[in-house]
């Protein structure tokens, strides 16, 4: 039994810089590893569509004769999935979290046809 | 006969804490926000903060379970400020103990009057509080009056020796209620800064809006006029160091209450009693003897 | 006697983080009976089974408990690979348990500061959770992920640590156990802690086992009993022994938690020795068949997996008994007669998982 | 100028969540990231809060308890949906106790992706939200003064 036992720590950090990072003002590098959102290179896609039948939240939608790489941000859970199918490895995942919104709306990429 | 100018003098502190108390109580509230966070390692909020919170609450609808409600938290306010006045004014001691214990009351009446499990144990639990430190108020003022002969506090103000010489075990049981008094750990059992307990809010739980705002403008006279009380054990070295011990004594409540859990009632009211039994009752019977 | 009363306590209440509702019958402040009614967090999620192959589920089975996210991967995975009669390579295994007791330190860390919450002890509160999001750095960098680990497959797991980078984790580690050694005497000795925890919510060695409770709760009654003692992963060729405290009440599954910590601190730096060289994941190839009872050593318990394969891509029965579950009727004997007070702190103790619990 | 931007006050619950975001959420209040920087306190209390931040798919059981609780809160006040779960179901969209999103249920105003959504992805969603708010209280103050005219 003793009393005030937690009173060096509350001192020692009463005294001495706080832990808080300063977020909005102050931002952290991401690690290499960080799953953020799904990033697509457009120009490599072949629409092959595997990732959309791999993606276990139907996020991703693929419009093969439009050229058209669809991905719902709102829906991706960031499992990485698509980006173990991805036979082109165009499919990649970026370290930046993708944002708040305040409307749900669909990312998409399209593929320029000079490029084929 | 009393003279103008003591008259005077009396509406001109009265007053005086009508207007600075709540600047003073708010500043002192964003002041142990932050320190707060510093001790748990936080930036913590700007010092304002206590105040943008009170007029946020101000701005926001109010939805109330009980017409009475309101009318408790106002008569709570009121009797708040009219203590604070009576005690700054220089007025009677014993007086200003039972006009806080009948602010106290109608907090509990508004708290009982919604109905809701939380607030009416809560409001249970700020009975308890009450009667847990009642005794150890009571002390101070009997044993303020053995030293100076006056329940008043303009006589005890210009009492030439320093009263905590007299009374230093009064004063370590007076820091001990001033725990339970300020809402803070191990004793914040009715309410919480935080909603982490049991009992949600606990008295505060069905106050919203305007009326919770009404609350937090209470506490603030509220914790002025305590610190008031340490004042006056002080007094005599002056105003600045009179002063400088009261902000110590809120800086030490706040250290407790970041150092301690938080209690059960039944714990509370034999703990404070046995402080008020022995610190109070040993030291008024060691003045009382020397006499 | 005095009046009954029922108090709500949940679903929503800012003691419990998840939705478990509870009816406290009370008499005064003394708790006369604790009626728990659950499915707030039910999704039926067992059920994807049908519509997502063995290999999808994974991510289900993560995502079954966001706080032991990487075991219930692991569970899952171990499971199917034992119907696809898989052998694991060792390199994995060892990365499976430092995953593993990563998430038991935070998982762990993240109790203690709930647990302190729970009986008002804020800046206790505060101080755990600093230490725990150095651990979730740890997490982030290896696994990607703060929470959702996303590191476990059947074969083996996603990706490596390099040697280099287990090594200076093992460092960082070191600074983090210094850290988490300064708040250990607060929960163990501080007067006001001990007043809370000490012969609060008793639940004698008979009661344990008769009720069926699992992990730490079985192991603060004086029973020893750890899956992790199975050996699977890493765990049989590591030095280490089961946490057992013998007064059961609130104080000794603290306690438990607490030495728990440390002793994973120390499994992880065994595992960071002797990992060896190799791949991380074998090629999978066929259905699961058969059926299996993968066990593992959650934080919080014993997790069993019931998994039953018939040869097609989707599993034909996917079942779980989480530990909460089985800590549920212990928690209502331990509720009767306690005060109001003590009621989060009872709660709290068996370290309920809501969302494993009813998935 | 309102005061409301200056103290948010959250609310949060749990509808049928994995924890992931629920840990995140608290994450938030403590030492690293420490959203009392901005006046938000978490009040675990409705009838305080400001914010509801609401994390999960939302089952069955819960959609009462969610309508319940944003009755209480009084205006004006925001709802922030946290979790790939909240906004759209996320992996259990085709389980069959999920509604599959908060705004099924009650009107949301900030979406905030992520799985688990990331202390600074909420930090973020919160000051979204508190534009929202301050619209809200504008169009609140304008609300009587009309009726009365």
């Amino acid at each position: 039994m003793a009393h005030l036992t937690i009173s060096k720590i509350i001192t020692r950090s009463a005294v001495s810089k706080y832990a808080t990072r300063l977020y909005p003002f102050v931002k952290r590098e991401p690690y290499k590893n960080t799953r953020g959102h799904i990033a697509n290179e457009i120009n490599l896609c072949i629409f092959c569509s595997l990732c959309q039948k791999k993606c276990p939240t139907h996020a991703i939608t693929v419009k093969k004769p439009d050229k058209i790489w669809e991905i719902d941000r709102m829906k991706c859970i960031q499992c990485g999935a698509c980006v173990d199918a991805c036979p082109k490895k165009c499919l990649s995942m970026d370290q930046q979290y993708s944002a708040p919104s305040p409307v749900k709306s669909i990312e998409s990429f399209h593929q320029e046809a000079s490029t084929l | 006969m009393m003279d103008t100018k003591n008259l005077l003098e009396q509406l001109l502190w009265g007053g005086g804490y009508l207007l600075l108390a709540p600047l003073a109580g708010g500043l002192l509230a964003g002041f142990d926000r932050i320190l707060t966070a510093r001790m748990q390692s936080r930036k913590g909020p700007p010092v304002l903060q206590p105040f943008y919170d009170v007029f946020k609450l101000l701005e926001k609808r109010g939805t109330v379970v009980n017409g009475f409600q309101n009318f408790y938290m106002i008569c709570f306010l009121i009797f708040v400020m009219l203590t604070g006045v009576l005690f700054f004014s220089g007025g009677d001691l014993l007086l200003t103990i039972f006009a806080l214990t009948v602010a106290g009351v109608f907090l509990v009446l508004g708290a009982y009057s919604t109905n809701s499990p939380y607030s009416t144990i809560g409001a249970e639990r700020e009975l308890l509080q009450m009667m847990a430190y009642e005794p150890m108020l009571l002390i101070v003022a009997i044993g303020m009056y053995l030293v100076t002969c006056s329940f008043q506090v303009r006589d005890i103000i210009t009492f030439s020796a320093p009263i905590v010489y007299s009374l230093p075990a009064v004063f370590i049981g007076f820091i001990f209620i001033l725990t339970i008094k300020f809402r803070k750990s191990p004793f914040d059992l009715s309410s919480s800064h935080h909603g982490h307990q049991e009992i949600v809010k606990g008295i505060s739980t069905e106050f919203s809006g305007p009326t919770l705002a009404l609350f937090e403008i209470a506490h603030w006279y509220e914790n002025i006029l305590l610190l008031g009380f340490v004042y006056l054990f002080f007094a005599a070295f002056g105003p600045v160091v009179a002063v400088v011990s009261s902000i110590v004594a809120y800086i030490i409540e706040i250290f407790i209450d970041n150092a301690y859990a938080r209690l059960t009632w039944r714990f509370t009211v034999r703990a404070s009693w046995t402080v008020a039994a022995t610190f109070g009752v040993v030291n008024i019977l060691v003045i009382a003897l020397l006499k | 006697m005095g009046t009954r009363t029922i108090i709500p306590f949940g679903p929503q209440h800012p003691v419990l983080p998840e939705p478990i509702h509870l009816d406290l019958v009370l008499e005064d402040e003394k708790v006369v009976d604790a009626l728990p009614s659950i499915g707030y967090v039910h999704r039926g999620l067992e059920r994807l089974a049908e519509v997502k192959d063995y290999n999808e589920l994974v991510y289900v089975a993560e995502r079954i408990c966001g706080i032991c996210s990487f075991i219930h991967g692991q569970g899952y995975c171990q499971g199917v690979e034992t119907l696809l009669n898989v052998e694991v390579p060792p390199r994995a295994k060892y990365l499976r348990t430092i995953w593993a007791e990563l998430s038991r330190i935070h998982s762990h860390l993240l109790w203690l500061g709930l647990f302190a919450d729970s009986f008002g002890f804020e800046s206790l509160f505060m101080h755990c959770w600093r230490v725990r999001e150095k651990i979730v750095d740890i997490i982030e960098e290896t696994a990607g992920g703060r929470v959702i680990f996303g590191s476990c497959k059947v074969g083996g797991v996603r990706r490596d640590i390099s040697n280099d980078t287990l090594k200076r984790i093992r460092g960082e580690l070191a600074a983090i156990e210094s850290q988490y050694n300064e708040l250990k005497p607060t929960f163990l000795k501080d007067a006001s802690v001990n007043r809370r925890t000490v012969g609060v919510g008793m639940l004698s060695r008979e009661q344990a086992i008769a009720l069926g409770a699992v992990g730490p709760t079985l192991r603060g009654s004086g029973v020893a009993q750890d899956m992790r003692k199975l050996g699977y992963a890493a765990y049989k060729e590591l030095q280490w022994e089961p946490v057992v405290e013998t007064a059961g009440d609130c104080y000794a599954r603290t306690v438990v938690r607490v030495r728990e910590v440390t002793m994973s601190f120390d499994i992880i730096r065994q595992a960071i020795e002797k990992i060896p060289a190799g791949p991380i994941a074998v090629k999978i190839t066929g259905n699961p068949t058969g059926e299996f009872f993968s066990r593992l050593e959650q934080p919080r318990g014993e997790v069993v997996y019931y998994l039953k394969g018939n040869n097609t891509k989707n599993l034909e029965r996917f079942r779980i008994r989480t530990p909460t579950f089985a800590n549920s009727p212990p928690l209502v004997i331990m509720l009767k007669g306690c005060e109001l007070p003590d009621v989060p702190v009872i709660v709290l103790t068996i370290d309920p998982c809501i969302s494993c619990t009813e998935r | 100028m309102s005061f409301l931007k200056k103290s948010p006050w959250i609310l949060h619950y749990d509808g049928s969540s994995c924890n992931g975001c629920d840990i995140e959420v608290l994450a938030c209040l403590t030492p690293l990231y420490d959203i009392e920087r901005f006046g938000i306190i978490n009040t675990g209390n409705p009838k305080h809060a400001d914010v509801f931040l609401i994390t999960g798919s939302v089952n069955e059981q819960n959609i009462p308890i969610i309508k319940r609780l944003y009755e209480q809160m009084p205006d004006p006040k925001v709802v922030v949906a946290v979790g790939i779960c909240a906004t759209s179901g996320g992996i259990f969209q085709e389980c069959y106790n999920v509604k599959g999103g908060i705004d099924k249920v009650i009107p949301v105003d900030v979406y905030v992706p992520g799985c688990a959504a990331r202390p600074e992805a909420i930090i973020d969603g919160v000051v979204q939200g508190l534009g929202v708010l301050e619209k809200k209280y504008a169009a609140l103050k304008n609300k009587p003064s009309k009726t009365a005219a």
